[in-house]
């Protein structure tokens, strides 16, 4: 069902874990649904130094919350900001169809966390 | 790797005397048990000896089994065919929420047909009260349909009490009983039971091959119409070799019925005690007490987690379970059985089914035992619902 | 004793490839499809791959295919899911007086729910009448559904005709094809059908697997209600490994499709031309065209003589055909098929079916052709009819 | 299906043919329902000295064409009549159900050829 990649990340997930007073947090998803993505981030300088997350969901839930931090991981914020769902489900090779609902969480839990950023820094 | 399978209430594995039973029936004895010539004389006997074995199993004639392709089949059958043949009489239906879809669904499908059902609750523990039944019962109720046992908790349901309440308001009475034939002792005179359906895969015999138990003088419209198989009473060409695997499979299943419980039950009940001593924070789903549940079945929720991620845990350590999360079903929904319970819809997800079956061992168990609560706690840890 | 079978019309012998290819999925591979686990996994992916099997036979992509139990549960899921998808937009049928009973009584079933059903008359060659066809066509006609090949005749329709009426009126079409699919070419885009039902046991897959075309958009109310299996369109537990031979059975049908038909029509013709020089007051059912037949099959009646009594002494010269004779089917009536095309009645008890499989020889045909006349002329000098 | 003396009277039917100038025959059945019986008697002193008959029928039909005629041979015509069709399937060892429905000529065709010899003969 899940591609080699998607199983690397779901068996070994990178970056699991909170951020103790983040800069930035974001939580998406429902636990009615079976799917809660929260990431936490760590800005310096605009650019993303840490990330972390947690999820509660199926395989491809965590595989593309593992994934999406080591993509977002050095990059700026605005880099950041445009990374999208499908992004992360092709550098996974691909998710299966029946997964999509999940599988579109963890980019809009990392802008979640970006936007939290900006309000809680701006100015 | 070691693979263990508990996942029995999914299917089962064919057991080697049924594959054994069945393999004749391809090539050698291939005929149609409707031909007049030796091709297909040489099946027939074959088909009927099946049905004597599955009558003898749950007690009833031979001739009041008709054999159908698979449980939902059964289960379509008994609901259509009586609205059909009853619709004169009223059209009301009594049944629970926590029946298989095959009931619920087409109980859902005859509601768009004008046909009015009835759908009790259960309690926390997922269990009926027979004087809500009993109460639901109006002048126009053609048939009360519950399941001998549930597949998702295993809960038994007390069939004979229902058949009683039945055959006191004169109502027809249907059980789906394709989780408890071959695991718990099933009789329909003592029972009550009008009609009954099994499903070959759930005990051992191939999958595509089920039966339905129709009690003598019971008007019941076919399902399948064409040709005049099973004396009109279901088209198709026999399966033969899944119709004697099922035989043989049911004569195993008989042979052995109180000892194979007994052994599963103690495996099932070690399972039980190891996981609630070993993980905290987990749910029992179903009935508390393990003897009203079927001997081979325990469904736990492992508070925090979904329950595909479990599964695929358990995978890569060769363990096979089932889970009611959304996640595996390709549905948004949990299991409307846990949801039927009340139970909270996280736990809902994480809910997991361990049904153990002939293949399993005290070290099967044990492994388990092992294997789970490091998986439980690693992915708790990555769980942003886990508070340490 | 030599043993000829000649009934494939009837039923196929599972061929060796097949067998051997749904032996792993009893015991090994014998996980539930719907199974996230290593057992569901095993399984899912050998179910997908028959589904690209069947639909590379019949043209269509694999999204089409919809695994069912038989050919009968294809034909009521095809017209009943039909007449109820479809209620709001009309309330006509048209079919054919020579339909199989898996068509015939579920129209009659049909019927009874207030569905208005033309069966369009034959010919005394069995053919129909297109500009009848046409004619019977109204505003409120929701499926024509005409099969490929006759069961009992071998007559062949005029398919891709009859799909491209259908399509200038914009009706569903609906074609059995349990007897074409693995005897003929059939390709349901050439023939612009819509939906298309084949059956296993008639192409050297196991009985009880079939499958039906459901072209994408088709909308199709489930015949069998429960579990999310085959996309919501059919539930019950996948018959896995009837599934996988269905498909090899495909695969290897495709592959020597052409080689085999010119193989068994040569075997088919010198059987029809032997019997008809050998044997005389016969009549032969059908088309005159042998070409306008399915390849493997030959229908004669032999005057005078009652189907059961011939298939009886055929038997015990170990050769296995077929009768539209009322006493081999435990009916009054003879053949429909053969009442249809007005074959006299006592014509229609002595008709007699040779449909020819992968098996037989040439020899097969020289060997029948030697039995034949004597038994023949035994029975009629038994007969009251028959006057030297 | 069929039991071994069924097969045995379908296989070699006892007192197949017609007999010329017989002294009473009688048919039943009908060629639509795919039986038709007819018997032939000859005979002698009020006793059938010869039987013979004709069935277009399946193999229950022709089978108890054929014990009939062994059955009436040498009978008088009262105990003939006394012959019935449920005597006819038991010297068979039984019929199958379904072929009910044909079995049930055998006598009543022996029955027809003795009411024909008595109408014929009457004095
Ligand atoms: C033309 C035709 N349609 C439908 C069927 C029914 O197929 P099955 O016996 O697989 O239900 C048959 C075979 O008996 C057939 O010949
Ligand atoms: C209780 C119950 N009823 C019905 C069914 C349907 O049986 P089948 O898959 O054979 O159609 C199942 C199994 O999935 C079941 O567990
Ligand atoms: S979290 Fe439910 S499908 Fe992925
Ligand atoms: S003659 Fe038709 S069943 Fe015997």
């Amino acid at each position: 069902m899940y591609s080699e990649k998607v199983m690397d990340h779901f068996t070994n997930p990178r970056n699991v874990g909170e951020i103790e007073n983040a800069d930035g947090v974001g939580e998406v998803g429902n636990a009615s649904c079976g799917d809660i993505m929260k990431i936490f981030l760590k800005v310096e300088d605009n650019v993303i130094k840490d990330i972390k997350f947690k999820t509660f969901g199926c395989g491809a839930a965590i595989a593309t919350s593992s994934m999406v931090t080591e993509m977002a991981i050095g990059k700026t914020l605005d880099e950041a900001l445009e990374l999208t769902n499908a992004a992360v489900a092709e550098a996974l090779d691909g998710l299966p169809a029946q997964k999509m609902h999940c599988s579109n969480l963890a980019a809009d839990a990392l802008h979640e966390a970006i936007k939290n950023y900006k309000e809680t820094h701006s100015a | 790797m070691k693979r263990i399978y508990m996942d029995n209430n999914a299917t089962t594995a064919v057991r080697p005397e049924v594959l054994d039973a069945m393999l004749p029936f391809y090539r050698e004895q291939f005929g149609n048990p409707s031909s007049v010539h030796w091709a297909g004389r040489a099946v027939s006997g074959a088909v009927e000896k099946a049905r004597e074995q599955v009558a003898q199993l749950i007690n009833c004639s031979p001739a009041e089994i008709v054999f159908v392709s698979c449980g939902s089949e059964g289960d379509n059958m008994a609901l259509k065919g009586t609205v059909d043949a009853l619709r004169d009489k009223g059209d009301h239906i009594i049944t629970t929420t926590v029946e298989h879809p095959a009931v619920l669904e087409t109980c859902k499908a005859l509601e768009k047909q004008g046909v009015r059902v009835t759908y009790l609750p259960v309690d926390h523990n997922g269990m009926l009260n027979l004087a809500e039944l009993e109460a639901a019962i109006t002048d126009k109720t053609i048939l009360i349909s519950v399941m001998w046992a549930n597949n998702e908790t295993g809960n038994l349901y007390p069939i004979e009490e229902i058949g009683a309440i039945a055959r006191k308001y004169k109502v027809r009475f249907h059980t789906d009983a394709v989780q408890a034939v071959g695991k718990v002792p099933v009789d329909v005179q003592k029972a009550n039971v009008d009609l009954l359906v099994l499903s070959g895969h759930k005990l051992g015999a191939a999958k595509g091959v089920g039966a339905i138990y129709i009690r003598r003088g019971t008007r019941l419209t076919p399902f399948m119409h064409g040709g005049h198989q099973e004396r009109g009473r279901r088209a198709g060409t026999h399966n033969v070799a899944g119709i004697v695997g099922l035989g043989v499979a049911c004569e195993l299943a008989g042979a052995h019925l109180e000892a194979e419980a007994t052994r599963i039950r103690a495996l099932r009940d070690r399972l039980e005690q190891g996981i609630l001593e070993r993980v905290p924070e987990i749910k029992l789903n179903g009935h508390p007490d393990p003897n009203l549940r079927l001997p081979n079945t325990l469904n736990v929720s492992f508070a925090y987690i979904e329950g595909e991620s479990l599964l695929l845990n358990f995978d890569m350590k060769g363990i096979a379970a089932s889970s009611g999360s959304a996640c595996t079903s390709g549905s948004l929904e949990p299991s409307h059985v846990m949801g039927a319970m009340c139970v909270d819809v996280v736990l809902a997800h994480s809910s997991t089914r361990f049904s153990l079956g002939a293949d399993n061992t005290e070290e099967d168990v044990d492994y388990v035992l092992e294997v789970l609560p490091p998986i439980v706690q690693r992915l708790r840890e990555m769980s942003p619902l886990y508070n340490r």
